[in-house]
C-alpha cells in the first residue's frame, strides 16, 4: 500500500516537474513548484525523515517560493 | 692560471656587459657622452678579459664548473674550452670595432638610448652562449640574446622593420621551443644536459632523432639554415648596419656554434656518422649554400645582397660540420672567423655608403669608388676574400673545406664549392667593379656630351671612426689570408683536432 | 532486462535521477532566469531525495531516540546532510533571484536571449 | 603547544570571524577596517607557513572538527600537498588583497566596500577550507560557499556586464555542483562513507559490486570540477565572468578559484579513488584530452579578443587545461610540472590582471589595440606585465619554464610526445598573442595618446612583489619542487 502512495508520489513530482518546464507563466510555474516541494516534504516524510521533510516545507517550498514570486513580481510574470 | 680565477673572469665576462646595460641606460640621461664612452668602455674591456683567457687556452686547459642547481640535475655551469674561446674572442673583437663605428654612425640615428644598452647586453649574452656550461644555460643566453636582439632588428621602426622583426620573432620563438624540445629529450634519455659528461647520446633511438632534427630547427634558424631562412634576409637588411654586421658577422654564429656543440658533445659523431644522420645536415648545407647564392644574384638592394650572401656562407660553415674530419672542421671554424670579418666589414661598408649618401640600390653605386675610395677598397678587398681569391681569408676556409671534403672522398661538396664561388663573384663583381670603373650616374648623365672631360669627383670619406673599423676588419681578411700560422688558423686546427679527439673528456 | 527490474525495484532512485535530467534540461535551456532558477531548485532537491532514499531503510523508523527500544532507525547521516544542503539551495536562489532583479533594472528583461541580442546591438 | 593542534582549524576561522567584522568597522573607521583584513590574512599566512613546517617536520596531521572522529565527523587533513595549496592561496590572496585596497576605491563606490571585504574573505575562507577538508559533503558546502562569495565579487559592481556575466556563473555553477552533489550519492549508495580515506578503502572492493555507480560517480565528478575550473568545454562562463570583474576579484579568480577546483579533482581522483580503478578507468585519459583541446582552444580563442581583460580571461582557460594536463598524464613528473603551474600561474596570471587594472586604473583604456606606447607612459606596470607574458610563454628565467619542464619531461617518461608538443604549441600561441601587445607598448612610434593618472604606490608595490616571486620561481624553484615531488611520491 505504500508502495503504491509512493509511486504515486513520484509521479505527481514528475509530472510537477515537467510541468514547470512548459507552463510559460511564471507565477504558475512556481505555484507549481510548492506543489513540487510540498509533494517532496510528503515523500520524505514516508522515507522516515520528518526533520528533513518540515525544513524543506518550510524552507524550500515557502520561503523559496515567497522569494520567487518577489522576483516576479518585481520583473515580469511571462517567460 | 687557476680554474677558479677563470671562471670568475669567464662571470665577469658574461655579467659585465649585462650589468654595464641598465647603467648606459641611466647614463643616457646625464650626457651622450658618457653613454657612448661607457659602451665603447664595456666592448673594450670585455674583449681584454676575454683576451687575457689566452694563455690559459694555449696550455690546452679545459674548464667545466657548476654553479648552481636549478632543479635537481639541472644546473647553470660555465664551460671554457677551445672553441668557446675561439668564438668568444671573435665576438668581443667585431664588437669592439662595431661599437666605436656605431658612436660615428648612429649620430644620426634615433633613440640611441635604447640602442647602445641593447648593443652592450647582446654581446653579455652572446658571451654567456659561448660559456655556457649545458644545454639549459646555452638555451637561457641563446634565448636571451634571440628576444634582445629583436630591439636592434626594430631600430629604425619602419613598417617594414616592424615586420620583419615580427616574422623574426616568430620564428626565434618557435626555433626556442624546438631547442627546449630537444633539450628536454636529451634530459629524459640521458638524465643531464651538462656538455662536460662526453657524449651524452651513444645509442640510436627514435627520441634521439628527434631531438637532433630539434636542434637543427632551433640552432640552424639562427644561422640562417635552409628552410628556416627566411627571417634573415628581411630582419638584417632592416637593422642599422652596425647591427647587421653584429648580426651576420657573430649572431648567425651562435647557430652554428650550438650545432656544433651538439654535434661533439650531445650526441657522438660517430653514432651521428653510423647512422647517416650528418647527412640531414649536409644536404640541407648544400642547398642553403646554392640558394643563399642564387638568390643574392636576383637582389637589388645592397643590404639584402649581403643578407642572402650570408644565408650561402653559413652553409659552408654548416657543411664542414657535417664532414667529420680535421681538415672539413678546421675549414668550418676558420670560416667561422673570415666570414665574421668579411661579412662585418662587408656591412659596415655598406652602411658607411648608406649614411653618407642615402644609397641602398645597387644600381646607384656606380662610381662610389671614385668618392669614397677607402671605403669602397675595402668593400672590395671583404668581397673579393668572399669569392675565395687566394691570398684572403675567405680562400683559406674554402680551401681547408675542399680538402676536408676530398678527403673523405666527396668531390662532389668541392664542386658545390665552386659553384657557390662563382655565383659570389657574380653577385660581388657587379657592385665592384662598376664602383670603381665607372662613373657615377647623376655625372654621366650631366656630361654626356663631353666625354673626354673628365669630371673631378670630391672624396667624402664617412667618419674616421667608421673607416677605422672597416680598414681593420678588411685587413684582418687578408692578414688571416696571408698568413696560414695566424692565431685564428691556429685556432681553429686545434679546435678540430680538440673536437674530433673527444672534446678533450 | 535485469537492469531494468532493479531500476524499477529501485524506483526512488530511478525517480530521483528523471527529475535530476528533468531540471537540468529546464535549467540550460529555457532562456528566462526566474526559470533558471526554479529549475535550479529541482534540480538540487532530486538530488536530496536520492539522498534520503539512499538514507532510507525499509521499514526504518525515524531516528528519534524515545527510549522505547525500538530497533530499527533509518540512517540519520543524510538527513543532516540535507538539512545543510537544502539551507545552502535556499540561498543560492535568493542570491540568484535577487542578481534578477538587478538585471532586470540593467536591461529591461530578465531574459538570457534577449540580453544578449542588447549585448550583440551595443 | 595546545595552539599548534588547532591551527588547521584557526586557519579557516580566522578570515572567518574577520570577514563579519570588517564592514562593521568599515563604517567607523574605513582604513582601518582595510588594515584589519590584511593583518588577519597575514596571521593567516603565518599560520599556514607555521603549520607546513610542523608537518614538514612531524609528518600529516589530521584535525577533527569538533572532536568528532571520522567516520561521521568532518575531518580535516594537513598533509605537505595540500599545505603547499593551501599557502599558495593564502600567500596569492593576501598580496591580492594588497593591491584591493587602493584599486577597489576607484572601482567600486564607497558603500559597498566594507562588503567586498567581507565576500573576499568568505571567499579565501572557504578555499582554504577547501585544501584541507577530507570529507566530500563539507567539501561540497565550501563550494558552494566559494561560488557565491566568488560570484559576489564579480556583481559586485553592478554594472550590466558584471550582473549578467554573474549570472551565468551563478547557474552553470549550481549545474556544476549539482553534478558534485548526486556524485557524491553515487559513492555514498555503494560505501555509505564521506571520508576520503574510508571512501578508498571502501571503493577498492565497491567497485567490483556495483562499477556502474563508481563510473557514474567519477564522470559525475569530471563534469562538476571541469565546470567549476573552466575545463574546455566547460568554460562557456569564465570570460564574461573574469574580464567584468573588478580587476583585484580577476586576480582571485583567475589566479586562485579555478585552481583550487582543480586541486580538488586532483584530490578526489588520487585519495578517493583507489590506485587500481584508476588505472582501469580512462579517466585521466579523458582529462588529458580535453586539457590538451583546452590548450589550443583557449588561446586561439585568446589571440581573437579585442579586450585586454578578456584576453586574459581566455588565456586562464588554456592555462588551466595545463594545469589539468598535469593531472590526466598520470605521471610523478608531470603532475609535480601540473601542480607548480598552480603556484605560478596564480601569480603571473594574478600580476596580468593587476597590471590590466592599473593600465585601467590610471588611463581607462581596455582594448588591446589602444594599448600602444604606454610602455614610455607607465614603464613599472608594462614591465609587469612583459615579466608576465614571459612567464606565460615560458622564457627562461621565470616560473612558467619550469612547469612546463616538468610537464614535457612526464609526458616524455611515458612516451607521450604528443602531449609534449601541445605544451610547447600553446607556448608558440601565448608568444603570438602576448608578444605584440608588449611591443607595441614599448616600441610604437606614437606616443601613447590618453590621459596617464599616477598610479598609487601600492598598486605598484603589489606589482614588483609579483614580478620578483615569478623570477624567483625561475630561478630557484629547487625547494618547492623537491616539496611536491614528494609530496605526490606515495600516489604512484
Amino acid at each position: 500500500m505504500t508502495e503504491l502512495l509512493n509511486v504515486l508520489l513520484l509521479l505527481f513530482l514528475i509530472v510537477c516537474a515537467i510541468g514547470v518546464a512548459y507552463i510559460r507563466d511564471l507565477l504558475s510555474a512556481v505555484i507549481l513548484f510548492s506543489a513540487f516541494g510540498l509533494i517532496m516534504a510528503l515523500i520524505w516524510q514516508q522515507l522516515s525523515a520528518p526533520d528533513v521533510a518540515m525544513v524543506e516545507a518550510a524552507l524550500g517550498t515557502g520561503v523559496a517560493a515567497l522569494l520567487m514570486i518577489a522576483a516576479i513580481s518585481k520583473t515580469r510574470r511571462e517567460e | 692560471m687557476a680554474e677558479k680565477t677563470v671562471v670568475a673572469i669567464q662571470i665577469i665576462i658574461v655579467l659585465f656587459p649585462i650589468i654595464m646595460a641598465p647603467v648606459i641606460m641611466y647614463s643616457n640621461r646625464i650626457s651622450d657622452k658618457l653613454r657612448n664612452g661607457l659602451s665603447v668602455l664595456t666592448a673594450a674591456f670585455t674583449f681584454v678579459l676575454t683576451m687575457t683567457l689566452y694563455p690559459f687556452i694555449k696550455n690546452g686547459g679545459v674548464v667545466q664548473h657548476s654553479l648552481f642547481e636549478i632543479i635537481p640535475n639541472l644546473e647553470i655551469s660555465i664551460r671554457l674550452d677551445l672553441l668557446s674561446f675561439s668564438l668568444a674572442s671573435l665576438a668581443s673583437f667585431v664588437w669592439l670595432l662595431a661599437t666605436p663605428y656605431s658612436l660615428a654612425y648612429m649620430s644620426k640615428e634615433h633613440a640611441c638610448g635604447r640602442y647602445y644598452p641593447v648593443l652592450i647586453f647582446t654581446l653579455g649574452s652572446c658571451q654567456g652562449i659561448f660559456f655556457a656550461g649545458d644545454l639549459f644555460s646555452l638555451f637561457v643566453f641563446f634565448e636571451l640574446m634571440s628576444i634582445i636582439a629583436y630591439i636592434l632588428v626594430i631600430h629604425e621602426q619602419t613598417e617594414e622593420a616592424l615586420k620583419a622583426g615580427y616574422k623574426y620573432l616568430v620564428m626565434t620563438i618557435i626555433g626556442g621551443l624546438a631547442l627546449f624540445f630537444g633539450m628536454i629529450i636529451i634530459f629524459e634519455l640521458g638524465g643531464t644536459v651538462s656538455l662536460g659528461v662526453g657524449p651524452i647520446i651513444q645509442e640510436e633511438s627514435v627520441l634521439g632523432l628527434v631531438a637532433f632534427i630539434c636542434f637543427l630547427i632551433g640552432f640552424g634558424m639562427k644561422a640562417g639554415m635552409f628552410p628556416l631562412h627566411v627571417w634573415l634576409p628581411d630582419a638584417h637588411p632592416v637593422a642599422p648596419s652596425p647591427a647587421s654586421a653584429l648580426l651576420s658577422g657573430i649572431m648567425l654564429k651562435t647557430g652554428a656554434y650550438g650545432l656544433i656543440r651538439v654535434v661533439f658533445f650531445v650526441y657522438s659523431f660517430q653514432l651521428l656518422h653510423a647512422f647517416d644522420w650528418d647527412d640531414i645536415l649536409a644536404v640541407l648545407a648544400v642547398i642553403t649554400i646554392l640558394l643563399g647564392s642564387a638568390v643574392a644574384l636576383t637582389q637589388t638592394d645592397i643590404k639584402r645582397r649581403l643578407a642572402y650572401s650570408s644565408i650561402s656562407q653559413m652553409g659552408y660553415v654548416l657543411l664542414g660540420l657535417s664532414i667529420f674530419n680535421t681538415n672539413a672542421i678546421t675549414g668550418a671554424i676558420f670560416h667561422i672567423f673570415s666570414h665574421a670579418f668579411m661579412k662585418s666589414a662587408l656591412f659596415l661598408a655598406a652602411g658607411s655608403i648608406i649614411w653618407k649618401t642615402g644609397k641602398r640600390n645597387i644600381a646607384d653605386l656606380r662610381g662610389i669608388g671614385h668618392q669614397m675610395p677607402i671605403t669602397m677598397g675595402c668593400f672590395a678587398l671583404a668581397a673579393l676574400s668572399m669569392i675565395g681569391i687566394p691570398p684572403l681569408s675567405g680562400f683559406l676556409s674554402k680551401w681547408t673545406l675542399a680538402l676536408g671534403a676530398l678527403d673523405v672522398g666527396m668531390p662532389g661538396f668541392v664542386l658545390v664549392l665552386l659553384i657557390s664561388s662563382l655565383l659570389n663573384a657574380l653577385y660581388y663583381l657587379p657592385i665592384i667593379i662598376p664602383a670603381f670603373f665607372e662613373l657615377p650616374g647623376e655625372l654621366t648623365i650631366k656630361h654626356h656630351g663631353d666625354v673626354h672631360h673628365e669630371p673631378r669627383i670630391k672624396i667624402e670619406e664617412a667618419a674616421p671612426l667608421m673607416l677605422l673599423a672597416i680598414v681593420l676588419l678588411a685587413s684582418c681578411t687578408l692578414f688571416f689570408g696571408l698568413t696560414p700560422n695566424n692565431i685564428a688558423y691556429g685556432l681553429s686546427r686545434l679546435t678540430a683536432a680538440f673536437l674530433l679527439g673527444g672534446g678533450g673528456l | 532486462m535485469e537492469m531494468l527490474s532493479r531500476l524499477i525495484h529501485n524506483y526512488f532512485y530511478l525517480a530521483a535521477i528523471i527529475l535530476f535530467v528533468i531540471g537540468m534540461h529546464t535549467m540550460l535551456t529555457h532562456s528566462n532566469m526566474v526559470k533558471k532558477v526554479i529549475a535550479m531548485n529541482i534540480m538540487d532537491t532530486s538530488v536530496f531525495l536520492l539522498f534520503v532514499a539512499i538514507g532510507y531503510v525499509r521499514g526504518g523508523k525515524p531516528p528519534i531516540i524515545d527510549g522505547i527500544g525500538e530497533t530499527l532507525y533509518v540512517n540519520p547521516l543524510p538527513g543532516a546532510l540535507i538539512l545543510t544542503g537544502i539551507v545552502v539551495a535556499v540561498s543560492i536562489s535568493a542570491y540568484a533571484l535577487s542578481l534578477i532583479i538587478k538585471i532586470q533594472r540593467a536591461y529591461g528583461t530578465v531574459d538570457c536571449d534577449e540580453i544578449c541580442q542588447i549585448r550583440g546591438d551595443e | 603547544m595546545a595552539l599548534a593542534e588547532h591551527l588547521p582549524a584557526l586557519i579557516v576561522i580566522t578570515p572567518l570571524s574577520c570577514a563579519f567584522m570588517a564592514p562593521l568597522l568599515y563604517r567607523r573607521h574605513a582604513l582601518a577596517s582595510g588594515y584589519m583584513v590584511l593583518l588577519s590574512l597575514l596571521i593567516t599566512l603565518v599560520m599556514s607557513a607555521l603549520l607546513l613546517l610542523k608537518v614538514n617536520r612531524e609528518g600529516p596531521l589530521s584535525y577533527q572538527m569538533g572532536n568528532w572522529s571520522p567516520p561521521w565527523g568532518i575531518e580535516y587533513l594537513a598533509d605537505p600537498l595540500r599545505l603547499y595549496m593551501l599557502v599558495v592561496v593564502i600567500a596569492v590572496s593576501l598580496w591580492v588583497f594588497f593591491y584591493a585596497l587602493k584599486d577597489l576605491e576607484h572601482e567600486l563606490r564607497r558603500e559597498v566596500i566594507g562588503w567586498y571585504y567581507t565576500l573576499y574573505l568568505l571567499l579565501v575562507a572557504s578555499m582554504a577550507a577547501m585544501t584541507m577538508t577530507n570529507d566530500l559533503f563539507n567539501l561540497f558546502v565550501l563550494m558552494e560557499i566559494c561560488a557565491i562569495s566568488s560570484c559576489a565579487i564579480i556583481t559586485i559592481k553592478q554594472d550590466r556586464e558584471c550582473l549578467e556575466a554573474g549570472f551565468k556563473y551563478l547557474i552553470l555553477s549550481a549545474m556544476g555542483t549539482g553534478c558534485y552533489l548526486l556524485g557524491i550519492a553515487m559513492l555514498y549508495m555503494v560505501t555509505g562513507h564521506l571520508n576520503f580515506e574510508y571512501l578508498q578503502n571502501e571503493l577498492s572492493t565497491a567497485v567490483a559490486i556495483y562499477p556502474l555507480n563508481v563510473f557514474t560517480a567519477a564522470a559525475l565528478f569530471i563534469v562538476a570540477f571541469g565546470t567549476k575550473a573552466a575545463l574546455f568545454p566547460l568554460h562557456v562562463w569564465l570570460p564574461d565572468a573574469h574580464a567584468s570583474a573588478p580587476s583585484p576579484s580577476s586576480a582571485m579568480l583567475s589566479g586562485l578559484v579555478i585552481k583550487i577546483y582543480a586541486f580538488s579533482l586532483f584530490l578526489i581522483l588520487y585519495q578517493v579513488f583507489p590506485r587500481s580503478l584508476l588505472d582501469s578507468l580512462p579517466l585521466s585519459e579523458i582529462v588529458l584530452w580535453l586539457a590538451a583541446l583546452g590548450v589550443m582552444f583557449g588561446s586561439i580563442y585568446a589571440m581573437m579578443q579585442k579586450d585586454l581583460k578578456k584576453m586574459l580571461a581566455y588565456s586562464s582557460i588554456g592555462q588551466i587545461a595545463i594545469i589539468f594536463m598535469g593531472i590526466g598524464l598520470d605521471q610523478r613528473l608531470a603532475l609535480v610540472g601540473g601542480l607548480y603551474h598552480i603556484a605560478v600561474h596564480a601569480v603571473t596570471k594574478g600580476m596580468l590582471f593587476m597590471a590590466a587594472g592599473a593600465i585601467i586604473y590610471a588611463t581607462g583604456v581596455r582594448k588591446i589595440s589602444d594599448l600602444a606606447g604606454i610602455g614610455r607612459a607607465m614603464p613599472l606596470v608594462l614591465a609587469a606585465f612583459t615579466i608576465g607574458s614571459a612567464s606565460m610563454i615560458g622564457i627562461p628565467g621565470t616560473g612558467g619554464l619550469i612547469s612546463k619542464w616538468y610537464l614535457a619531461l612526464g609526458a616524455l617518461e611515458i612516451g607521450r610526445s604528443l602531449f609534449v608538443l601541445v605544451v610547447l604549441s600553446s607556448s608558440l600561441l601565448n608568444a603570438i598573442y602576448y608578444l605584440p601587445i608588449v611591443i607595441n607598448a614599448f616600441m610604437s612610434e606614437e606616443d601613447f595618446a590618453h590621459k596617464v593618472n599616477e598610479v598609487p604606490k601600492m598598486l605598484q608595490l603589489a606589482l614588483v612583489i609579483g614580478m620578483i616571486f615569478i623570477v624567483v620561481a625561475g630561478v630557484f624553484p629547487r625547494p618547492l619542487i623537491l616539496l611536491l615531488g614528494e609530496a605526490v611520491a606515495n600516489f604512484f
